[in-house]
């Protein structure tokens, strides 16, 4: 029941975050997405009393709960970013959008992938919405940190289906995936400040100049 | 992971000898005539990697038709190609050399994509890329696929040989590359793709209907006369000379093709007498389009310009040249007791006796043929009149030809010699067509006892009565008293190279009777002092290059405007980006169930 | 014990780049490096071809004859492009385009991204493989990123973001593997060696959607049409022995971790799923990379798309399945990556030369420079496929296969595709090579560093096509049996 | 005896040629109720022409001079081939009705370079008129010759006379032949060598820098080109009846065929060219019939 909920609320972030029209909203949206996985996982580790299944719970919250929205947002107030998130889509066609890329999840989850077991199917189906929710965030946010959240609310999926329907990677691939998005959102976070400085905005939408 | 066959395996059959004695028959007079054309023309270092170019060149149009397998056939095929492009733009400081290797090489390698499919459509049969056994897969291959595969060699071997509609890189590569290379080009080099045809058409896969043959005949009757009618038309000599050989190779092929189809009629005798013709006119037309060619590069090389508008007056400073090139267009143009008129000769006869043999439409279509090429001399004639007269005879029409002086030794002794061979390949043409009925029986497993004409032809007998009868004449006639005086003038004083009839006034009844095809337009502009006077007066002519204006032209235009709107795909926006992968991996979900 | 060196060199490498010094003579010490490093890759193949056995370390560090051929291309390409670096960072150096200081972080970053591209094929994990190739992206990016630039930072943002979407794609899709893995085959493991050892078991419906997330993920980064977007920028931008790891072996690489699924595919449900998937996805390249090349006016895009289009040719050996066709894509990866870093090499001298990447400026390079003009025309031929040069065999091998396996539709569409390509190509480059160079414009030569660079590349491209040694055929052949599964 | 025999003919043939030129003249003026000048009148000229000295132009090269002897030497060696006087006086080993075409090609080569040589705008136009029906020609004078052979299967104007039989074909193609006849002997409606008009001439326009001998020369050879071709559709397409009378009757029908018609436009040429074009097909088919 409990780990239902954690779910829900994963989903409902997800949804959230599409909402959101300004930058602190969905680093909060983030920030509360992963604290729910931050749960799931303890969930877990707690059900399984495996100790690394502990020290990934521990590096899930300080890298994805402390850590990372921390820095996006000192990043975005060091780059004085104005708030706005450069919606080409708004909010409301957003949602429907979000509400259909999940039914499309679902779908996946029951026809295709058919995978036996409660939590498992929810899971994934869960997973696959974020993920898919977290491309089209990255489609339809105009600005540089926008698309950065975006690729973050896709990990928190794949982290999603990775902890629950696998029941864990690997102990070492789980700690090299930390230290990759760690490593991504700083050095993304660098190259924020880099198109800041060359461009004095933050608005990729405009980077057009090499096509064709 | 190994390829089954024998790749160092070489062909030593007559056939392959046959090329290879032609190639080295014009590429070493080509060599000679090289260090004289290359002198002052370029550096040494360059000089070096040209000399290497066409030593390689050389070797590997000699590996094309050695070897006895044909993934080595292919590669060796490619590097000649890829050889000669290196040679065609080697004078690269001029845009058009660039434009004309890159028209060359696409079109060749268009060629090649469909020979490769060709051979690899065999090969799945075989299993082995020996020639032996690629014939033994073919004769257990279905007839729809062996069309396929004809088809497909006959668009590879038609682009090299530069068969109409294919030939439109011919006329660029030619006039562009230096021209003893020219010369290997036009003179050998197109002709190992009728070795190809031979080889794999021929001995390989077999002829499978008659309707092969036909195609043939028609393609190389187009090629006869589009060749030829361009070359009237053109006034840059090796243009000229590069169309001329689209129009040789079409009555070579002629020759191919009425073989291929007297093959399938059940009559080997005229097949081989068909086949005869056509190898004979292939060496000869190696000899005086080598020939002539070489004439073109010396007059090039004296007055710096290929247009013969800008020429005339030659004979009188480049007198050996003057005969060579003259040797060369009695030759091409099929005139007695040169070697042009026995192969044209040899191929008229096995279209009549083919006729003879034959009944129905076949016989109107043969003699329709057989009219045509006739057609196609008459009007070989007309362009070497209009080219040797505008570019030997008369005045000078410019300072460049005033000035021209005549070709070291060694630009002069190999078309010396090719006119020699263009002599005595007429005159002794029946121990020739000997030789060559030997080849060609290798080529088709005829009766015993050779070729039988329906005429005999004796060029010795033909060549003495000329020259006893001129002989005559002169003794009789000759001149004992001449004066000199000036042109007759009609009472104008003016008379110099300005009145002279041009090479365009001379081809220009042609242009307007065989203005269907050419579509003749002409450009004029008038510069009055005032209405009444026109200070100068300018009158440009030109035709319309029906098959590049009309196929190529618009088929490049259609691929450019395809890539164009392909380069849309993007647009430069990341987040069309992410979403192209959004979408594929959705789509490819969707529609799993298809792979 | 090689796999440790090839690994600990560059890494001790990076580690020496920071140091003070002269840039010059620690290129000259990089390349040693490299070369160090080729040989102990060529020594590794041969041990591993002696054995036949799949060398394991630690149950982490794995190689077998297929590690060894991926080992064995990107050393080389990393030994050339080590070379070429001395003479190109330091005529940068001189004419200060860049500073002492960023010339060291460019050889630091240089030996990191050679050593997380040399550590996807040695881990047996295909997690770690995930990982070493995310990594791959966050080096280069600062190395394509480079020059500080508002066209290279926006290649490097974008270089970044697609290839972080695509690769977590293939997380899912490794996960899912995983899932089945554990669930129907009953091993918690990531190796594939395991994976393969139950394949019967896994369930086939999860393996095909698993896979279809990895060839996307992967394929992002290989550069399969649609997912190929973000390389003709992140290549174009990058420094000239950057942009020829980058297309020459960082995109094979990503085919590579494509391939170790699909071997566990292949046993478990037979080749024609991932064949398919492989042929559709490169025909797909190769169409359009072939229009975008043909009117491309950047030459070191177009060279970018020439990688699409070769990533393509492989793409549809690897699919045409067997294993002559798949010996000849995995020569090919080999040839292209030998042709391009030549292309790469040359088309880089001519940029700084003119200052432009635009064709329309290169003009006449073979008189300005002639030995790199050289290059780039007969690099031309050799990528597009026209013997002596080896790329003709390998795409010759990939096409017989074609035809005698019955794809004879793909197959055609492959020649026609790769006559464009070449037409394309020599369209655009001879205009390049060849006419009258700018007025004023003096001639120049090529460094030694660069004229060895060029010479090895020649070298190869030229003999490995006629007279490749032994072992190289016997280490291809052998890799391809391992691909099919057998 | 053969060889002795054949020398005979050409020198007969030879002998008589101008007579046949004069012969026409007198006919046409006969119509035209003209007294005109005698038979012998072309022999008169001959002889003026041998004695004159003549006038070179300074821009000419040798070929201007060699011209001429090209010409006589080409249709004298055409003259080998025809069995005139009856079956069996020709050299049927040295070639055939083809191989006439292109003998006769080779004076004419020479002719068209010797009108370009000397600069007169009046002899190019000539040779290019002249190359131009030439090559209209050439494809009608081939077909009619096949058609005339096809039936006896072979080429040889030997083997083509002594075929015995009349065919329907034959008589068709020979009309066809006797257009080129007109074409190839400069008669009107193609051209007129009674005029130097330099809108309508076509040979004279060639010839027009020529005097003395070498003019001489020219006339001679056409003369007995004109007699060659007389002789082919005489003794070659209709081998019955007196050779003799035959070309009486032939000289009788050019000459008819000049006075009653005008000298067509140059490219009503390649309209009348390619109706004998198509009735020389119309005999091949015919022929193919079998009749």
């Amino acid at each position: 029941m409990a780990v239902g909920l954690i779910l829900f609320g994963i989903l409902v972030m997800a949804f959230a975050m599409v909402a959101a029209k300004r930058l602190s909203a969905l680093i909060f949206g983030f920030r509360a997405q992963s604290f729910f996985l931050f749960m799931l996982t303890f969930i877990l580790a707690w059900r399984e009393n495996s100790t690394q299944l502990y020290i990934v719970t521990t590096m899930l919250f300080a890298v994805k709960v402390v850590l990372v929205p921390n820095f996006l947002q000192k990043v975005a107030r060091r780059i004085k970013a104005d708030e706005d998130l450069g919606l080409s889509v708004n909010p409301t066609v957003s949602m429907s959008a979000a509400v259909l890329l999940s039914y499309m999840a679902y779908l996946f989850t029951g026809k295709i992938v058919s995978i036996p077991g409660e939590f498992e199917n929810s899971a994934l189906f869960i997973s696959l919405s974020a993920t898919m929710i977290g491309t089209f965030l990255m489609i339809t946010r105009m600005k540089a940190l926008a698309q950065i959240l975006g690729l973050l609310v896709m990990e928190n999926g794949i982290f999603l289906a990775a902890a629950s329907v696998s029941g864990g990677m690997p102990f070492i691939v789980e700690i090299a995936i930390f230290f990759d998005i760690l490593l991504v959102v700083i050095i993304l976070g660098i190259f924020v400040f880099k198109i800041n400085r060359l461009f004095t905005h933050i608005d990729v939408d405009k980077l057009t100049e090499l096509k064709g | 992971m190994q390829l089954a066959g024998n790749f160092g395996d070489l062909s030593g059959d007559y056939l392959s000898l046959f090329f290879l004695f032609t190639i080295l028959l014009i590429s070493v007079p080509a060599a000679v005539y090289s260090t004289g054309y290359m002198m002052g023309e370029y550096g040494g270092k360059k000089k070096a990697v040209l000399w290497a170019l066409l030593a390689a060149f050389v070797s590997s149009m000699a590996l094309v038709v050695l070897t006895a397998n044909a993934f080595v056939f292919l590669v060796a095929w490619e590097l000649m190609s890829l050889l000669s492009y290196f040679l065609v733009v080697s004078d690269f400081k001029h845009e058009k050399s660039v434009k004309a290797g890159t028209i060359y090489i696409v079109m060749t390698h268009i060629g090649t994509a469909f020979m490769t499919a060709a051979f690899l459509v065999m090969f799945r049969y075989s299993g082995s890329f020996d020639f032996s056994a690629l014939k033994e897969a073919c004769s257990t291959m279905p007839p729809e696929i062996k069309n396929i595969v004809f088809l497909m060699l006959l668009a590879g071997f038609g682009t090299k040989a530069g068969l109409v509609p294919l030939h439109i890189w011919l006329p660029y590569a030619h006039p562009q590359a230096p021209s003893h290379i020219s010369s290997i080009m036009s003179a050998v080099m197109i002709k190992t793709a009728v070795y190809g045809m031979l080889r794999f058409v021929f001995m390989i896969l077999g002829i499978g209907a008659i309707w092969w043959g036909n195609l043939v005949l028609v393609l190389a009757l187009v090629s006869c006369l589009a060749g030829i009618m361009y070359a009237l038309t053109e006034n840059d000599l090796k243009r000229l000379l590069a169309y001329s050989s689209v129009e040789n190779i079409g009555i070579i092929m002629l020759g191919v093709g009425a073989s291929m189809v007297f093959m399938k009629m059940g009559l080997p005798a005229v097949s081989l007498l068909a086949l005869c013709a056509g190898l004979f006119h292939l060496i000869n037309h190696a000899v005086f389009k080598g020939l002539l060619f070489l004439c073109a590069g010396s007059i090039y090389k004296a007055t710096g310009t290929r247009n013969i508008e800008h020429l005339g007056g030659l004979i009188k400073k480049m007198p050996v040249t003057a005969a060579a090139f003259l040797a060369g267009s009695i030759a091409i143009s099929g005139l007695p007791p040169f070697n042009g008129f026995v192969s044209e000769w040899l191929t008229l006869q096995a279209l009549f006796t083919g006729a003879v043999n034959t009944g129905g439409s076949y016989k109107i279509f043969l003699c329709v043929c057989a009219a045509l090429l006739a057609l196609t001399g008459g009007l070989a004639a007309a362009c070497f009149v209009k080219a040797f007269g505008v570019t030997f005879l008369a005045v000078p029409r410019s300072r460049a030809a005033e000035r021209a002086g005549e070709v070291p030794l060694s630009m002069k002794a190999p078309m010396v010699f090719l006119a020699a061979a263009a002599v005595l390949l007429g005159v002794g043409a029946p121990s020739a067509i000997r030789c060559i009925s030997a080849v060609a029986d290798s080529v088709i497993a005829a009766p015993a006892g050779g070729i039988t004409l329906s005429a005999s032809l004796n060029t010795v007998i033909i060549a003495s009565a000329i020259f006893t009868a001129s002989a005559a004449a002169f003794y009789f006639m000759r001149p004992r008293r001449t004066t000199e005086c000036n042109t007759w003038d009609c009472g104008y004083y003016k008379l110099g190279a300005r009145t002279e009839y041009s090479a365009t006034a001379f081809s220009k009844p042609l242009r307007i009777a065989f203005g269907f095809f050419l579509l003749p337009y002409s450009k004029t502009e008038k510069i009055r002092d005032s209405f009444y006077h026109v200070r100068s007066f300018k009158y440009e002519v030109f035709t319309t290059p029906v098959f590049r204006d009309y196929v190529y032209e618009p088929a490049v235009k259609l691929v450019f405007m395809a890539a164009r709107q392909v380069k849309k795909i993007q647009p430069g926006s990341i987040h069309v980006y992410v979403a192209y992968i959004f979408a594929t991996i959705v789509l490819l979900v969707i529609f799993m169930g298809r792979f | 014990m090689q796999i440790f060196a090839i690994l600990l060199i560059p890494l001790a490498l990076s580690g020496i780049a920071v140091l003070p010094g002269k840039t010059r003579s620690f290129g000259v010490f990089n390349a040693a490096g490299h070369f160090i490093n080729a040989v102990l890759a060529v020594w590794l193949s041969l041990d591993l071809l002696r054995t036949r056995e799949a060398a394991a370390y630690l149950g982490f560090f794995y190689a077998d004859l297929l590690s060894a051929f991926f080992i064995l291309t990107i050393s080389v390409i990393n030994f050339i492009a080590a070379l070429y670096s001395i003479g190109y960072i330091s005529s940068d150096v001189r004419d200060s385009t860049m500073s002492e200081r960023k010339a060291k972080a460019y050889y630091a970053l240089f030996n990191l991204f050679t050593l997380t591209m040399l550590s996807v094929p040695v881990v047996s994990n295909l997690g770690m493989v995930w990982v070493a190739i995310e990594m791959t992206t966050l080096v280069s990016a600062f190395l394509v990123g480079f020059y500080n630039r508002k066209e290279s930072i926006e290649a490097a943002w974008k270089y970044i973001i697609i290839c972080s979407v695509g690769i977590t794609l293939a997380l899912f899709g490794t996960i899912l593997f995983y899932y089945t893995a554990s669930r129907d085959g009953g091993v918690s493991s990531l190796n594939w060696t395991d994976m393969a050892a139950v394949a019967g078991d896994l369930n086939p419906s999860i393996l095909k959607v698993a896979f279809l997330f990895i060839v996307v993920g992967y394929g992002t980064k290989a550069g399969f049409v649609p997912m190929h977007t973000w390389l003709p920028d992140a290549h174009s931008q990058a420094l000239a022995p950057i942009s020829a790891l980058l297309s020459g072996v960082l995109l094979p690489t990503a085919v590579y971790a494509i391939i170790r699924f699909a071997t566990v595919i292949n046993i478990c449900i037979g080749t024609s799923y991932t064949g398919n998937l492989f042929m559709f996805f490169g025909l797909m390249s190769l169409g359009i990379s072939a229009g975008l090349v043909l009117v491309q006016r950047d030459i070191k895009r177009l060279l970018a798309y020439s990688s699409v289009e070769n990533i393509g040719i492989i793409s549809i050996g690897l699919g045409f399945g067997g294993t002559f066709a798949i010996a000849g894509a995995l020569f090919h990866v080999f040839n292209h990556a030998a042709a391009k870093s030549l292309m790469f090499f040359a088309a880089g001298r001519a940029v700084k030369k003119y200052n432009s990447h635009s064709i329309r400026d290169i003009r006449g390079m073979i008189s300005a420079m002639p030995f790199a003009g050289t290059m780039l025309i007969v690099g031309a031929f050799a990528l597009t496929g026209m013997p002596p040069f080896s790329a003709f065999f390998s795409e010759i091998m990939i096409i017989i296969s074609g035809f005698t396996g019955g794809f004879l539709f793909q197959s055609s569409l492959l020649l026609f595709f790769m006559a464009v390509v070449f037409c394309a190509m020599i369209h655009n480059i001879s205009r390049s090579v060849f006419g009258e160079k700018p007025s004023g414009m003096a001639a120049e030569g090529e460094p030694l560093s660069g004229k060895l660079a060029f010479g090895i590349l020649m070298l190869i491209i030229c003999t490995a096509g006629i007279v490749a040694p032994g072992f190289f055929k016997e280490l291809l052949t052998a890799a391809s049996e391992i691909i099919r599964g057998a | 005896m053969k060889y002795l025999l054949v020398a005979l003919q050409i020198v007969v043939l030879i002998a008589v040629s101008p007579f046949i030129t004069g012969l026409i003249k007198k006919i046409k003026n006969f119509i035209r109720l003209r007294k005109g000048p005698g038979v012998f009148q072309p022999y008169y000229d001959l002889a003026k022409l041998a004695g004159k000295e003549e006038v070179i132009s300074r821009d000419t090269s040798w070929i201007f001079a060699f011209a001429p002897y090209a010409v006589i030497g080409s249709v004298t060696a055409a003259l080998l081939l025809v069995p005139a006087f009856g079956p069996g006086i020709s050299l049927n080993r040295a070639g055939d009705l083809i191989a006439m075409i292109f003998i006769l090609a080779f004076g004419r080569f020479f002719m068209a370079l010797a009108g370009l040589d000397a600069g007169s705008a009046f002899g190019g136009m000539g040779s290019s008129r002249e190359m131009f029906i030439s090559s209209l020609v050439e494809p009608v004078a081939l077909l009619s010759v096949f058609a005339v052979s096809l039936n006896c299967g072979s080429t040889d104007a030997q083997a083509v006379a002594s075929y015995g039989t009349f065919r329907f074909s034959t008589l068709v193609a020979t009309g066809a032949l006797f257009a080129v006849t007109i074409a190839e002997t400069s008669r009107i409606p193609v051209d007129n060598r009674e005029t130097h008009l330099e809108l309508t001439m076509i040979h004279e326009a060639m010839v027009l820098e020529y005097s003395g001998r070498s003019l001489a020369l020219i006339e001679l050879a056409s003369h007995i080109k004109q007699v060659l071709f007389f002789s082919v559709i005489a003794a070659v397409a209709v081998p019955f009846g007196n050779y003799a009378v035959k070309m009486l009757v032939i000289a009788a029908a050019v000459a008819a065929l000049e006075v009653s018609m005008a000298k067509m436009r140059l490219f009503r040429v390649v309209d009348m060219m390619s109706f004998s074009f198509v009735l020389s097909v119309i005999a091949v088919v015919i022929s193919a019939m079998g009749y």
